[in-house]
């Protein structure tokens, strides 16, 4: 990877973060009226998509996919226009935060029903099978969606199948506010699961842009040298509430050496740590440019049209043949 | 008594119905956590402990299997879902056990368990956080569906629920939790309530449950301004369905509007009117008029869901039909409709 | 052109389609073992692979989301449950995802898939093997609900709803995979019919589908030798529904006999005469009547099925019942009905 | 375990054998219309329950139940009679082989749906733990269950309660037709699925009478003193076809030497080749009165009268309070 690649994941990382401040700050006003549920702190785990992947590789994700939608370079105007249910949104207003699309670039959906985009990923990758494409599918979901039977059945299909998918969980060790604990037995890896269910699976830090970009280059590697799938559970911490734009920490319902730790931890954080200066001011500048960009693209979200009534009723099936 | 809000209405039923029954547990995704089921099981898990009052792995449908397999040991289950439409991933519990278990063992073992499905509008809840499928359940024999539409009957109707011993599915309206009211006390659970009659007249027949009935209760209050009276009956259960009142009162009225919170297409709605049409061809004197979600899935924006789901507005527009004439609105009253996805007004979301 | 059965016409359709779109697939429990589907999907593998064709996991829920996410990326999707029953794991794929991706996707991504639920009836079906739950799909906006009756419109309308680019439910009745009929040959998939026209006449409507229409059918011959003419609608579609010609008929007969092969309450059957009651008040000379499953789960056993699945004497009952006169059943009509949980005389079960 | 015990397992292997070969007999007269899946050749892991459990513990169980109830010494007549769908069966017909209850006898159902049944007896066991009662629960599935999402929540429920809870996988190594290895991956176990999902996990010969007595009856004790849940993955065979009475093995799914190395193992076979010979003539004499007992039987089910048709309207709902 060149110096240029690097410094785009590091922007992608800091993009992603801002992008989502901005959303936090913004949704207050009550203008974005659709459930968020926001990544940072999670950042790290999309931030090196954008070059990773083309076009033509495929993301699918849950209820949390802000982070990958940005961090694969998708349309990042159409997706602030959908928060704000614009007529200019992709999707026209009917979708919002919890139904992402860009068809161009690759992300073909996210899903708010907890696990069910696992199987659509794996379809996708059974058709680039059969039709010998070799792009990759890449399939985001929490830890909490590892709890629905769909994501075993997933899997199992995915293994005999030799598909060309990459499932990535992103363990924060929370489903909403119920912790690892209440829903699994103790120290139970969730990577050890998959590994049995015959995938090859690697359990690896979330938070430091460094190792996951390794580890998604080289799972990537893996899949298109082998046509097998891979899992990687990637540890990492939500900063903000499950949904919506607040901390929620008053509500003590992690523990305050749990945040602690993660806050130490923040992506951010990590690779201000090891970059040099001159990068530093690099991305300094970057900072001042996407902050003016999103500010623009923010305020004419909010003066833009809203659909009319009548898209409602339109684009029930497709009569086209 | 003192006024209470419908959630605590709630709250008090579940208590009441764990105190009452030892066996019983209650459980589901949220239920101890700190927003506690939009407040319906606060206190719940300290005052019962944490093997009766719990909170669950995403697992909806083995969940759902659990609470039966319990429910066949003698055991009572409450089991909520904080949207109904996360209870699709247990439909093979539900319809293929639950429904079937004491038809099949022909009587020997019960299945006592009641499904909280709580269903969501306006605030951009889409297509998956809305769907209010009522006439899905209620189109299997076997399971029982009913819904609550203010405090009094919540609590009641949950407690009598809950006392069933058959597979019962309790329909929530989120929009319902902060209504007010006084409940009446109970003594012993009764036996679940097919109907109640919120108010009378000989001009027109409205049938609603759930939200469509404080909807129905808004454009009464304008109906009878215009000097208009209904006979309104506010359907507690939808399955089993007795329709023998709608059908007494639409021979006296030749009227019927029936109000749905679910997709009108094969509905109760149409359930509805069909069975008063196959009662006598000729007590319509008018041709029957039904109000429901659109035949299409929720779209999330505000500018779109805007006359999407029906509410009293509707009801008047529709009376205004059957009766041929014209019905005064209020201004204040189309006010209050302008902030259409908030269920009141200092409400910011997200759920 | 030669008569086939009705399962070899649904094979001719699989063919032709898996021919004409190189990108389909067609998958299921049981599509490539050696009963392949009751012979519906016989040779199939052989001819078009494994990778086309193919056997899977007993992982209803997965492999209907699989099947989506293959239809988003442009390919054709024919997937088998060899009971409807079994599908009611992959609801929330059906309901959540496949009904909605376009429409959230505001016409982005489609999902042309095709589901093949095959409904069981007598030999012991009994209650998990023998639910024909139409109207619980057809409910749904985003879905289409199709069923043929007969190799014909089987063949057609399996070809239609493949190359059709929406989710479709394409409900295949097991007791009539050994109908045997003429087929058209076809040049090109056309549209979804919605229904078609059986027989015509003044006296009575008779709206049907599946199975039923066979039924219906049986009854018209005796109707006729009695002087009976009946208009006789066998609707193909039930979502999207187009009622116009139902309407047209019971202005013209003034009398509705519905049936249904599910259970009646919140049914399709009732969504008919509601639709037909509220388009104009008056247009029943006589109330209306349903035929269905009883609201009960299916027994199993041989004497409690008796008269619970309807058959051809439902409709020769009801007809007397809404003609207000006696009709003569042939006895060696009756005599067929005595082996009434097989669908041929030499059928040995068990599926 | 004493002689008396040992013997009356043995007894019981020809019990369940015998059964279900009179049924495989008596079906093809078209007297028992509902479909049957049989267990002959699976039977030696179902024997030994009679003896080890109590009536209180339960079993359920899926749609090849027979050998479990009458392992598990359920009611005989009962059970032959539902079959032939009569008033004097335990769901006067309205149930058949697919669901078979005896709730007396702690049998708390089986069921068609695949792996259905699984989440009931964890439910069942979730009772038994917090109303203190210290019953065991036994749920029956085959391999092809563990591949429905269901089999995975219901164990993780299992493990994270510690419920006293027997998973018993009958693997067969096919689903109807269809091998294993089109199923799952190849050479994967899995007992190693469950023990990642953090269940105690064995897999044993599940056709040598003495193996699963001595599995079965450790099992419990584990389960017994430890309060946690264990799975036991049998391997086994079965002889006729997967519904019906008949052989199939002309339709060559199952491939010469599979069948042959299987036949040899026999689990009635297995015993025979073990027991001395007193056994031998004890078992003798055991299998002469049990054929009476056994025609008997069906004599009476076929004689008995069918159920009125009104029955098939009585107990949709349970309306006693
Ligand atoms: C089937 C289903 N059940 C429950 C929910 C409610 N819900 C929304 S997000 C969520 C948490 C999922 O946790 P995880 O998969 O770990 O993702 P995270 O939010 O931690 O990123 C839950 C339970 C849902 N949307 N769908
Ligand atoms: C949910 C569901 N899918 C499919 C079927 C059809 N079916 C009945 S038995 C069976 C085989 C299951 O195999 P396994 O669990 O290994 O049990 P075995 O028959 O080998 O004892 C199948 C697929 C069903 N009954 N339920
Ligand atoms: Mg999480
Ligand atoms: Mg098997």
């Amino acid at each position: 990877m060149n110096k240029n690649q690097i410094l785009e994941i590091l922007k992608n990382l800091l993009r992603i973060r801002m992008t989502e401040l901005k959303i936090s700050v913004e949704y207050s006003k009550q203008k974005m009226r659709c459930p968020v549920h926001l990544s940072i702190g999670q950042e790290a785990i999309a931030a090196p998509l954008k070059v990773l992947l083309t076009k033509k590789d495929i993301v699918v994700s849950g209820h949390r996919a802000h982070a990958h939608y940005i961090g694969k370079g998708c349309n990042l105007e159409k997706f602030i226009f959908e928060l704000y249910l614009k007529e200019k949104g992709f999707s026209r207003g009917k979708a919002g935060s919890m139904h992402l699309f860009d068809k161009k670039n690759g992300f073909y959906g996210s899903s708010p029903i907890v696990a069910n985009s696992i199987p659509l990923g794996v379809g996708m990758g059974y058709y680039n099978k059969i039709n010998k494409i070799d792009n990759v599918v890449l399939i985001f979901f929490g830890d909490g969606a590892t709890e629905e039977g769909v994501f075993y059945e997933s899997l199992n299909f995915a293994a005999i199948h030799n598909l060309r998918v990459l499932f990535i969980c992103e363990n924060n060790f929370y489903s909403v506010y119920s912790n690892l604990k209440f829903r699994q037995p103790h120290n139970r890896k969730i990577s050890e699961i998959s590994k049995s269910l015959g995938i090859y699976s690697i359990k690896e830090n979330g938070n430091d842009i460094r190792i996951t970009t390794k580890t998604l280059s080289k799972a990537l590697n893996f899949i298109k040298k082998n046509s097998k799938p891979i899992l990687i559970e990637y540890s990492t911490f939500r900063f903000v509430e499950h949904c919506g734009p607040n901390k929620d920490d008053h509500l003590k319902y992690r523990n305050q050496s749990e945040l602690n730790y993660w806050m130490k931890n923040d992506p951010i954080k990590i690779m201000y740590k090891f970059i040099n200066n001159k990068d530093k001011s690099l991305l300094h500048k970057f900072k001042r440019n996407f902050n003016n960009e999103l500010n623009s693209i923010f305020l004419k979200a909010e003066k833009l049209k809203y659909p009319k009534e009548s898209v409602a009723y339109t684009n029930l099936y497709n009569e086209k043949s | 008594m003192r006024k209470v809000k419908f959630h605590q209405a709630i709250n008090m039923a579940l208590e009441y119905s764990l105190k009452r029954d030892k066996s019983m547990i209650l459980y589901g995704l949220g239920v101890s956590d700190p927003k506690e089921i939009f407040e319906t099981t606060i206190n719940l898990q300290k005052k019962f402990g944490s093997q009766r009052v719990f909170d669950t792995p995403n697992s909806e449908n083995a969940l759902t299997g659990m609470g039966i397999g319990y429910g066949m040991m003698g055991g009572r289950v409450v089991m909520t879902h904080q949207r109904l439409d996360f209870s699709l991933l247990s439909l093979d519990q539900l319809i293929n056990n639950a429904a079937k278990l004491f038809y099949t063992s022909d009587g020997k073992f019960s299945v006592p368990i009641t499904i909280r499905l709580i269903v969501g509008r306006g605030w951009g809840q889409g297509p998956n956080h809305s769907q209010a499928l009522q006439s899905l359940f209620a189109h299997i024999p076997g399971l029982k569906v009913v819904s609550p539409s203010n405090p009094n009957n919540a609590y009641h109707l949950l407690i009598s629920s809950i006392f069933d011993n058959n597979p019962t599915i309790f329909i929530e309206h989120r929009w319902l939790h902060n209504q007010e009211g006084r409940i009446d006390k109970i003594y012993k659970p009764k036996k679940i309530k097919s109907f109640e009659k919120i108010s009378t007249g000989r001009d027109l027949t409205i049938v609603c449950n759930s939200l469509m009935t404080i909807e129905s209760i808004k454009a009464n209050k304008i109906l009878k301004k215009n000097k208009i009276k209904c006979d309104i009956i506010n359907l507690l259960s939808i399955n089993p369905l007795n329709l023998n009142v709608v059908i007494k009162s639409v021979k006296k009225t030749g009227k019927l509007i029936v109000c749905d919170i679910d997709h009108g297409h094969i509905s109760i709605s149409s359930e509805i009117i069909s069975s008063v049409a196959s009662y006598r061809k000729n007590i319509f004197k008018k041709k029957p008029i039904k109000i429901s979600m659109p035949n299409y899935p929720t779209p999330t924006g505000p500018s779109l869901t805007k006359n999407f789901y029906p509410n009293f507005i509707n009801i008047i527009k529709s009376s205004e039909k059957i009766l041929n004439r014209n019905i005064k609105i209020p201004k204040n009253k189309l006010e209050e409709i302008k902030l259409h996805d908030i269920p009141f007004k200092n409400y910011t979301g997200p759920f």
